[in-house]
């Protein structure tokens, strides 16, 4: 059998497999699904390189599957957060109910995942979509009633980009006869100038939803929230990413890219792009203050993704060679470090059975290897050298002032920065501070859980250290979608000092950042022990019922100060588009009075509106 | 003789129709439904009766079924006449009348006395 | 190997008329017959398929040839239907045998065999006025049906589709007299070539009227008041063969006049609008509906409206994916329909709010809900998904994209309620006090049955597809129908 | 307002109707090639019935009459099924007078002779299985109006339904078995205008006639029973 | 059985009236279809069977017959003159009318008769009392009724049923 | 033609007894009103002028003296559809009126929305 | 002379018809009806007279027992129920 279809049919066989076994025995379906998923994740490896391809005939239209290496980037991190999620739920489940449904849905994600990538065609590509988007919503809706909300919403919202991005393909279609990327990449350029505008817009739309950009980024926070933490790993981490796979597929391989950029250029950019860009940055800025305010650590880390997703959007968006590579860059990056936060977030909620911020603190000592991984998550979430995160900030910082956009790259260098703001909280409020009683005794999680936190936590000291190999694996796949490959030779960080310089500075970063991290432990060691209620607020004696912990309310002014900003919530806009379209077809539904002779009228008024135009019906 | 038997019958179509003319009018001219009755029942039957017989008799192959015809006729008629007046009566349609004799009034309350007693 | 196709319709009859005696000696066995009499139309269905495919399969009836004597034609677009309408008709009467214990039972199972033999007797014969009888005969038991349990609202819904469905019939007929007048014939094949040299002003008004007589059955807004009562009021499993047989015969009969004995364009854009009009309204209203089975009727609408803008479009392609949408159709909301039938019964209560947590006090019968939900939606893998992907892609191939987008505008409504249901099924706390039983493993298997034809359908489309085309092509291009008819009467 | 409405869309319908019938020319042979022309010039020798309407109904078209035959009893099922379980034991609040009575009683046998004449010479004489049929039931309802106690026995009714229903079906299944096709006439045609002419034809019509009477008599009396 | 003879008999004579026929085929036919009916509706058809047919009876009957057209002939030109006549004299009522007949079919007969006749017609029978709308009364008492409306047609009544 | 004339208007009343009558009853009456209209129109499509029932009761009668016999086929399968139609809707209606107690159809319009 | 029959007839029809239409009570166009019934049978056997066609006095006798059943059944109505 060939490989692709090979490794869909395991990752489905899986899927369903897991689902019966479930039935039977814990052990025996997470061990399906965790083999299942190393099985086709090996077959993948193997694919690295090959121009593998498979086709056949549905109904008539041509599915084309095959690699490529952005698939296989894109591949990488599916695969990889994958079955590192699925280790962690092994511990992270056990003892939760319907357990095989969550098996299958992941797998089923996983599965559809790995679909869009190797698909060649767009309607394998929507196939694979609409499968993922039903079985990450079954994600969502995991936990019960509280889920369902978002679980709608999000739904939603994935259809109404599913289908402008199913309209697009079907006019491309129309236009074409076929649905094959290779065939819209030659046939792009013949399109009207308002078809392609109208495609670039709902194609975009469509990826959009996805990679959560704002203004249709409002399903993303609850979603992330209530699905099960591992499987957040990988909605962050990966399924946010079939976005943004989907605009680099659109920028490039479709040839959206140049867009009326004969008709008009701003700063050398594409028009689409640079509105995107705008977007991009809008989504990183909006994501960050958002996350700031946050007090459920799943929330806070939803926001942050999407403020990450807004970053690489935004290097998407330049397409120049620079800032391609440095939106491949983050957007793996950004899969390690949010997969390793979310599971770490998962962890700490394993053990404590909460996600509040306000709730926990001074976990340090009971949940040391969480806490490092958490640690080194927020260090590179933040760009701080010596860790990936560094460099793919720089890159995109690095493609901005190319194209002297100087305005975006103070913006995203803002929210980089705000990026701070809220990401020591998860350090300060999980980890320091004073520890409820109830947090006394519990323990750090399980190896199986531990463990790939760990391995993540390796993944991004390694890529700090040698990006290199990152960026030739992105380099092969530019050049796969036509673009010329990055020439480090262009980049301010890299050009002077080449491969080694880099390392040596990385090195001294990490030699300084490793002194700080003693001295800070040895601060702690030294600091007072302050009693969680020792706080008098202005000669009030506060009561028992409130928390006086100091990541309560601790950016009140902040939020007071952006609330104007924060409080034109988009959801809130949708809510109420929402309620006032369900107004509307509450008036539609009168139609059906209930009178059956009104019902016999508008037999009667159809044959006369029939008999009326009758001359149009010949 | 079969022209003898179809002016026989002609003769008889015709004062059958007459008076199917008659009962007609008698239906529109009479005061009340019982009057009505008795124009519509007795005029018409005899008229039919009448125009079919005479019918029977200018086609004489034909002459037992229009016998049948005539037998039903005059069997049906005045029963159902007789129906739509004890129904009309007894949904309370009142008589046109110079007098007030009226000996059936009486008996219909009496017989339905006897009906709820039973 | 098949019997003459004939026997489809003589031996329901046939059966039918024997109901009565044979549930004098034994009542239990009478819910055996629908299974047995439609398992053979089925049979006969599946057989007969390869012959209709090369070549339509003409049945003379009382050895007149057409156009003297009434004919069955069984194309591949018959053959499909008959397929359909006896597929589902098996799955309901499997349904029905655990379902119905309401006397008098025997009538019921009876109406339910009627209904179903009608349907066929529509969708196979090639005589216009006797689809008029067959179609009477479908409406008929589908107004008893619709009353059968003699409840309050029952007894309304069935007034309003017989009143509705009595309109129909008038229109139907006037049409057929047009027809008749000035083509001499009631034959549908000749009908076809002679309605060429009518004259266009009566043609037109002929066709007028039979299309609104037989959109009232297809469920064409606004002539589809009838169908949301008749839908939730019915018996469940009624409910089912409305949106699975009754609908798709009354679509076949809209396909056949337009396609392949009326020659007007400008209808096919009527049926469009229509279609897309249709689609909308009955979204928006079913978002709105508080009961479960309310709002599946006004999914089936829906979808009908789909079906309608498929065969406004008049292309190969789009006439393939509407069939498609058909066969769809007629697998998911039947299942639809069995499962929430028992979710209503379990939780005692019509409304959707009261189904909450039924996921965990049901979940097989849940779950045949929730595969429904997603399989009516369009979702992959499950065949909804390609019969709306071929129909939308038609549609804007054929540049129609503002009702594309107003088509999936109305599928987002459709996930809204959908998803809302479900969500309420698997993620509410149930109620408490519920009388839960144990639900037949009849009904479980007929709900099976739909689920698995949906799984398979979507996994491997081409393999119902294959029928359709022979199908479509029937409907675009009549010359084999008509001279396979004509041909038979040499 | 709802009047108005009706008014004036029925107005428009009546004239397009109206309109367009008129453009079919009323009284005169309109379509040459007709099917209704062939079977006046085919119809006798092929059939052997002399009344045309009933050799269309009963076997060009026989088809059709199986499936109104059936539609019959489906509204005789349905209706027993709706009415089911209402069945109060006396018809009227009062007997019918001694004349009604006594002439009903009469005139009873009479008219079931008349339906039976109608339906066994349906192929010869305007009539057949559907008025034959009609006819008995009317002897019936004259019963029923007469007195407010009779009863028929829905037992037998069904039971010469079901058995008129099979003959009529089993003689079509015997046209496919032993003829061409179903319903296909499988006995001689006999002299045109005699009692035993017309093959299959008289066969189905009484048939046909036993089954109509027996429904509408049931549908009758169900109705009247639960109708006070 | 006499009954059912006679039924079998008056049907069979129907029968063959009805098809103005002596084919054999024609015979047949009506045979079975008169004994089958004779067979379910004899009893209640005829109250006195064979007896019916006894010369008396028919010989009354034609006589009957001449006296009742007689008078119906009469009644109808009275009821054509008053239809006619502008000014209509009429002076309608009901009124009781005794009987000595017993039988049902006596007093069906008689009712009929007097329906048909001149400007009577009989509303009801209850018991042994006729009740007739008269369009023109003349007497109110019930010897008086007797004589001017149903005196004539009983005599001959009574012999042909009872 | 006065046919066509008379059959239309029997339409049109029917219809309009279906649309506006309130009462139950008069609107099945409606009904069949309408299935007169329409079988006389069948009918009346199927008359010539100057010939006769279709019916060889005597030798002397030809093909061409007869009127087509087949709108007169149909026409006896709709009477018959007809009836049992007006049946099932009086069947019905004395359901209604069980649960109702009432033949005003305005009031019987619990199913709506 | 048979048209003069028809011409008398139609008269009697009209006349009866008028009274069917005019009422007022339900019984007074029931007995109209039963009229119309009665002339309609005449009027069917004479056109069997005028067609030459025997068939008219058959459908004559028909209508003749369904109007006299018809009548009588709306006759029980008009007494109090069926
Ligand atoms: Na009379
Ligand atoms: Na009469």
């Amino acid at each position: 059998m060939e490989t692709i279809p090979l490794i869909l049919s395991i990752l489905f066989g899986t899927a369903v497999a897991s689902y019966i076994v479930g039935k039977l025995n814990y052990l025996l379906k997470v061990g399906t699904s965790i083999v299942g998923l190393l099985w086709a994740g090996w077959l993948f490896l193997g694919l690295q390189g090959t121009q593998s391809l498979y086709s056949f005939k549905v109904l008539g239209f041509d599915i084309i599957w095959r690699m490529n290496p952005l698939s296989w980037l894109f591949g990488m991190i599916i695969f990889g957060l994958a079955i590192l999620a699925a280790i962690f739920s092994g511990s992270y489940m056990k003892g939760k109910e319907r357990v095989d449904f969550y098996c299958f849905a992941m797998c089923m994600t996983v599965a559809s995942m790995f679909g869009i990538v190797v698909s060649g065609d767009l309607l394998s590509f929507f196939f694979f979509w609409e499968i993922m988007t039903w079985s990450s919503f079954l994600m969502v809706i995991y936990y019960r009633f509280e889920a369902q909300a978002a679980g709608l919403r999000y739904f939603v919202m994935s259809m109404i980009g599913a289908y402008a991005m199913l309209t697009a393909l079907l006019i491309v279609y129309a236009q074409l006869g076929t649905f094959s990327f290779d065939a819209l990449s030659a046939g792009w350029s013949g399109f009207s100038l308002a078809l392609q505008i109208w495609l670039f817009v709902l194609f975009v739309i469509g990826f959009a939803v996805k990679a959560a950009m704002m203004p249709l980024h409002t399903w993303a926070p609850d979603a992330y929230t209530l699905s099960p933490s591992p499987f957040t790993a990988l909605f962050s981490g990966a399924l946010s990413k079939m976005g943004i796979y989907g605009l680099a597929l659109l920028f490039f391989v479709f040839g959206a890219g140049k867009l009326a950029s004969n008709v008009v250029t701003i700063q050398g950019i594409s028009l689409p792009g640079y509105i995107l860009a705008w977007f991009g940055a809008i989504t990183a800025l909006l994501g960050t203050f958002k996350a700031i305010v946050q007090d459920d650590a799943k929330k806070l880390l939803a926001y942050s993704s999407i403020g990450q997703l807004g970053y690489i959007i935004l290097g998407f968006s330049l397409s120049t060679s620079m800032g391609v590579t440095a939106g491949l860059f983050q957007a793996v990056n950004h899969a390690i470090f949010k997969g390793m936060l979310f599971l770490a977030v998962g962890a700490v909620f394993y053990r404590t059975g909460t996600r509040k911020l306000s709730e926990m603190g001074g976990l340090i000592t009971r949940m040391p290897y969480t806490f490092f991984v958490v640690l080194l998550g927020i260090i590179t979430v933040a760009g701080m050298p010596p860790l990936s995160g560094f460099t793919g900030k720089w890159l995109i910082y690095e493609a901005l002032i190319e194209k002297h956009l100087i305005f975006l790259a103070v913006v995203a260098f803002g929210a980089s920065t705000a990026a701070f703001l809220y990401l020591y909280r998860l350090i300060f409020t999980i980890f320091l501070g004073q520890r409820p009683k109830r947090f006394d005794d519990i323990k750090e999680v399980p190896w199986m859980m531990r463990a790939p936190m760990l391995v993540l936590a390796l993944l991004t000291i390694y890529l700090g250290f040698y990006p290199y190999h990152l960026l030739d694996l992105i380099n092969q796949a530019q050049v796969s979608m036509g673009i010329a490959p990055f020439d480090l030779s262009h980049s301010m960080l890299f050009n002077s000092y080449g491969n080694v310089d880099t390392m040596t500075v990385m090195n001294i970063v990490a030699v300084v950042f490793f002194i700080v991290f003693i001295l800070f432990n040895t601060l702690y060691k030294r600091s007072r022990k302050v009693g969680l209620k020792d706080i008098h607020t202005s000669g009030e004696v506060p009561g028992e019922e409130i928390n006086l912990h100091y990541a309560v309310d601790f950016y009140q002014p902040f939020a007071r100060g952006v609330s104007f900003f924060l409080k034109r919530s988009v959801s809130k806009i949708y809510a109420s588009l929402a309620d006032n379209l369900e107004g509307f077809f509450d008036v539609m539904r009168y139609i059906y009075t209930g009178n059956g002779q009104t019902y016999a009228l508008f037999v009667i008024v159809a044959l006369a509106f029939l008999f009326l135009v009758k001359d149009l019906l010949v | 003789m079969v022209d003898i038997l179809s002016y026989l019958g002609y003769t008889l179509t015709s004062f059958g129709v007459l008076f199917l003319l008659f009962g007609a009018l008698g239906i529109l001219r009479m005061p009340d439904v019982y009057n009505r009755m008795q124009a519509g029942t007795k005029a018409t039957t005899l008229g039919a009766v009448g125009t079919i017989m005479g019918v029977g008799l200018i086609n004489p192959e034909w002459f037992f079924k229009t016998l049948i015809i005539s037998l039903f006729i005059l069997l049906s008629n005045p029963i159902s006449s007789h129906a739509l007046a004890r129904g009309s009566y007894r949904s309370g349609i009142k008589m046109w009348q110079k007098k007030d004799i009226d000996a059936y009034e009486k008996a219909v309350q009496e017989s339905e006395e006897n009906e709820e007693a039973a | 190997m098949y019997l003459d196709p004939v026997l489809m319709i003589a031996l329901p009859l046939f059966a039918a008329f024997l109901i009565p005696p044979l549930a004098r000696i034994s009542k239990g066995l009478v819910k055996y017959v629908p299974v047995l009499i439609i398992g053979f139309n089925l049979y006969e269905m599946v057989m007969l398929l390869p012959h209709s495919m090369v070549k339509p399969v003409i049945v003379v009836i009382a050895a007149w040839a057409p156009p003297l004597g009434i004919n069955l034609t069984i194309g591949p677009l018959g053959n499909i239907l008959a397929l359909i309408i006896s597929l589902v008709g098996f799955v309901v009467a499997i349904y029905n045998i655990r379902f119905m214990e309401e006397e008098p039972n025997e009538k019921y199972h009876m109406l339910f065999l009627l209904l179903t033999a009608g349907a066929t007797g529509m969708v196979l014969t090639g005589d216009i006025f006797n689809m008029f009888v067959f179609l009477e005969i479908t409406s008929i038991s589908s107004y008893a049906l619709t009353a059968f349990l003699r409840d309050r609202d029952g007894a309304e819904a069935a007034f309003k589709y017989l009143l509705i469905g009595s309109l129909a019939s008038t229109f139907i007929l006037l049409g057929i007299a047009l027809i008749y007048a000035t083509t001499g014939t009631l034959n549908m094949a000749q009908i076809a070539v002679r309605i060429k040299d009518v004259d266009p002003r009566i043609a037109i008004m002929a066709l007028i009227l039979l299309v609104t007589g037989f959109g009232i059955e297809a469920e064409m807004f606004p002539l589809n008041g009838w169908a949301p009562d008749a839908y939730s009021q019915a018996p469940t499993p009624i409910g089912a063969a409305f949106g699975g047989i009754v609908v798709k015969a009354g679509v076949y009969a809209l396909a056949r006049l337009v396609y392949t004995i009326f020659d007007f364009q400008g209808i096919f854009h009527f049926i469009l609008i229509a279609g897309i009009i249709t689609l909308l309204i009955a979204e928006m209203s079913a978002i709105r509906q508080k009961q479960l089975k309310r709002m599946l009727a006004f999914s089936s609408i829906g979808q009908m409206g789909l079906v309608l803008i498929a065969l406004g479009l008049a292309t190969t392609r789009g006439v393939e994916g509407g069939l498609f949408q058909m066969f769809n159709h007629a697998m998911i909301k039947p299942l639809l329909f069995l499962s929430a039938g028992y979710l209503v019964f379990y939780s005692g209560s019509k409304n959707i709010e009261d189904m909450d947590g039924m996921g965990r006090v049901k979940p097989l019968l849940s779950f045949f809900f929730a595969f429904g939900a997603f399989a009516i939606l369009g979702l992959p893998p499950l065949s909804g998904f390609w019969s709306k992907f071929i129909i939308l892609s038609e549609t804007i191939r054929n540049g129609f994209i503002a009702i594309a987008a107003l088509a999936l505008f109305g599928s987002i409504i459709e996930a809204v309620y959908y998803l809302r249901v479900v969500g309420r099924l698997y993620f509410k706390a149930p109620h408490e006090g519920l009388h839960v039983q144990y639900v037949p493993k009849s009904a479980l298997v007929a709900m099976g049955i739909l689920a698995i034809i949906t799984l398979i359908a979507g996994l491997y489309p081409d393999f119902v597809m294959v029928y359709l085309k022979p199908a479509a092509a029937e409907l675009l291009d009549k010359t084999v129908y008509i001279k396979s008819v004509l041909m038979a009467g040499l | 307002m709802r009047k108005a409405i009706a008014v004036l869309f029925l107005g428009f319908i009546g004239y397009y109707l109206l309109s367009t019938f008129l453009l079919v020319p009323f009284g005169v042979v309109r379509v040459l090639e007709g099917v209704g022309l062939k079977y006046l010039q085919d119809g006798l020798q092929q059939t052997g019935a002399a009344n045309l309407v009933t050799s269309i109904v009963v076997n060009y078209r026989g088809f059709d009459t199986l499936g109104e035959v059936t539609v019959l009893f489906l509204a005789a099922t349905g209706m027993g099924a709706l009415l089911y379980s209402k069945r109060p034991t006396e018809r009227a609040r009062q007997n019918a007078s001694i004349i009604v009575k006594t002439g009903a009683r009469i005139l009873f046998p009479l008219i079931i002779i008349l339906g039976a004449y109608v339906f066994i010479h349906g192929h010869l004489t305007p009539g057949g299985g559907f008025q034959g049929g009609a006819i008995i039931a009317s002897g019936f309802l004259l019963m029923f109006m007469s007195y407010r106690t009779y009863h028929v026995n829905h037992v037998i009714l069904s039971r010469v339904e079901s058995s008129a229903g099979s003959v009529f079906v089993i003689i079509g299944l015997l046209g496919l078995a032993y003829g061409s096709s179903f319903l296909a006439n499988i006995l001689p045609l006999g002299t045109v205008n005699t009692l035993f002419s017309a093959g299959v034809i008289p066969l189905i019509y009484v048939a046909v006639g036993f089954k109509v009477g027996a429904e509408l008599t049931a549908l009758l009396d169900t109705m009247l029973q639960t109708v006070k | 059985m006499s009954r059912y003879i006679y039924s079998f008999l008056v049907f069979f004579i129907f029968w063959v009236a009805f098809t103005t026929s002596l084919q054999p085929d024609e015979l047949l036919v009506g045979a079975v279809v008169a004994l089958v009916i004779a067979f379910y509706t004899g009893k209640q058809f005829s109250e006195g069977g064979l007896g019916n047919f006894t010369a008396r009876k028919i010989i009354f009957t034609v006589r009957y017959l001449f006296v009742f057209i007689w008078e119906m002939i009469k009644a109808n030109v009275d009821v054509a003159l008053r239809v006619l006549n502008p000014k209509m004299p009429i002076n309608p009522g009901i009124v009781e009318v005794p009987t000595k007949l017993k039988s049902n079919v006596a007093k069906l007969a008689l009712a009929n008769s007097i329906t048909l006749t001149p400007g009577t017609l009989t509303v009801d029978v209850i018991g042994d009392k006729l009740y007739i709308h008269w369009i023109n009364v003349t007497a109110t008492n019930p010897e008086e009724t007797f004589e001017q409306i149903s005196a004539v047609f009983e005599k001959y009544i009574k012999e042909i049923f009872e | 033609m006065i046919y066509y004339i008379a059959a239309i208007s029997l339409i049109l009343i029917g219809i309009y007894a279906v649309l506006v009558k309130k009462n139950m009853v008069k609107i099945v009456l409606g009904l069949t009103l309408i299935d007169s209209g329409v079988n006389i129109l069948i009918v009346s499509l199927g008359y010539i002028q100057g010939k006769t029932a279709p019916i060889f009761s005597n030798p002397t009668l030809t093909a061409q003296d007869m009127v087509d016999p087949v709108p007169q086929a149909l026409v006896l399968t709709a009477i018959v559809i007809g009836v049992a139609v007006t049946a099932l809707a009086l069947s019905i209606v004395i359901r209604i009126y069980d649960h109702h107690k009432t033949l005003n159809i305005n009031k019987i319009r619990e199913l709506k929305w | 002379m048979i048209y003069i029959f028809f011409g008398v007839i139609g008269l009697a029809l009209i006349l009866a018809a008028v009274r069917f239409i005019l009422g007022p009570t339900t019984s007074d166009r029931v007995v109209a009806l039963d009229t119309l019934t009665t002339i309609s049978t005449a009027l069917l056997v004479l056109l069997g007279l005028f067609f030459q066609r025997y068939i008219y006095i058959d459908v004559a006798l028909i209508y003749g027992v369904l109007g006299f059943v018809g009548v009588l059944t709306i006759a029980r109505y008009l007494e109090g129920g069926l």
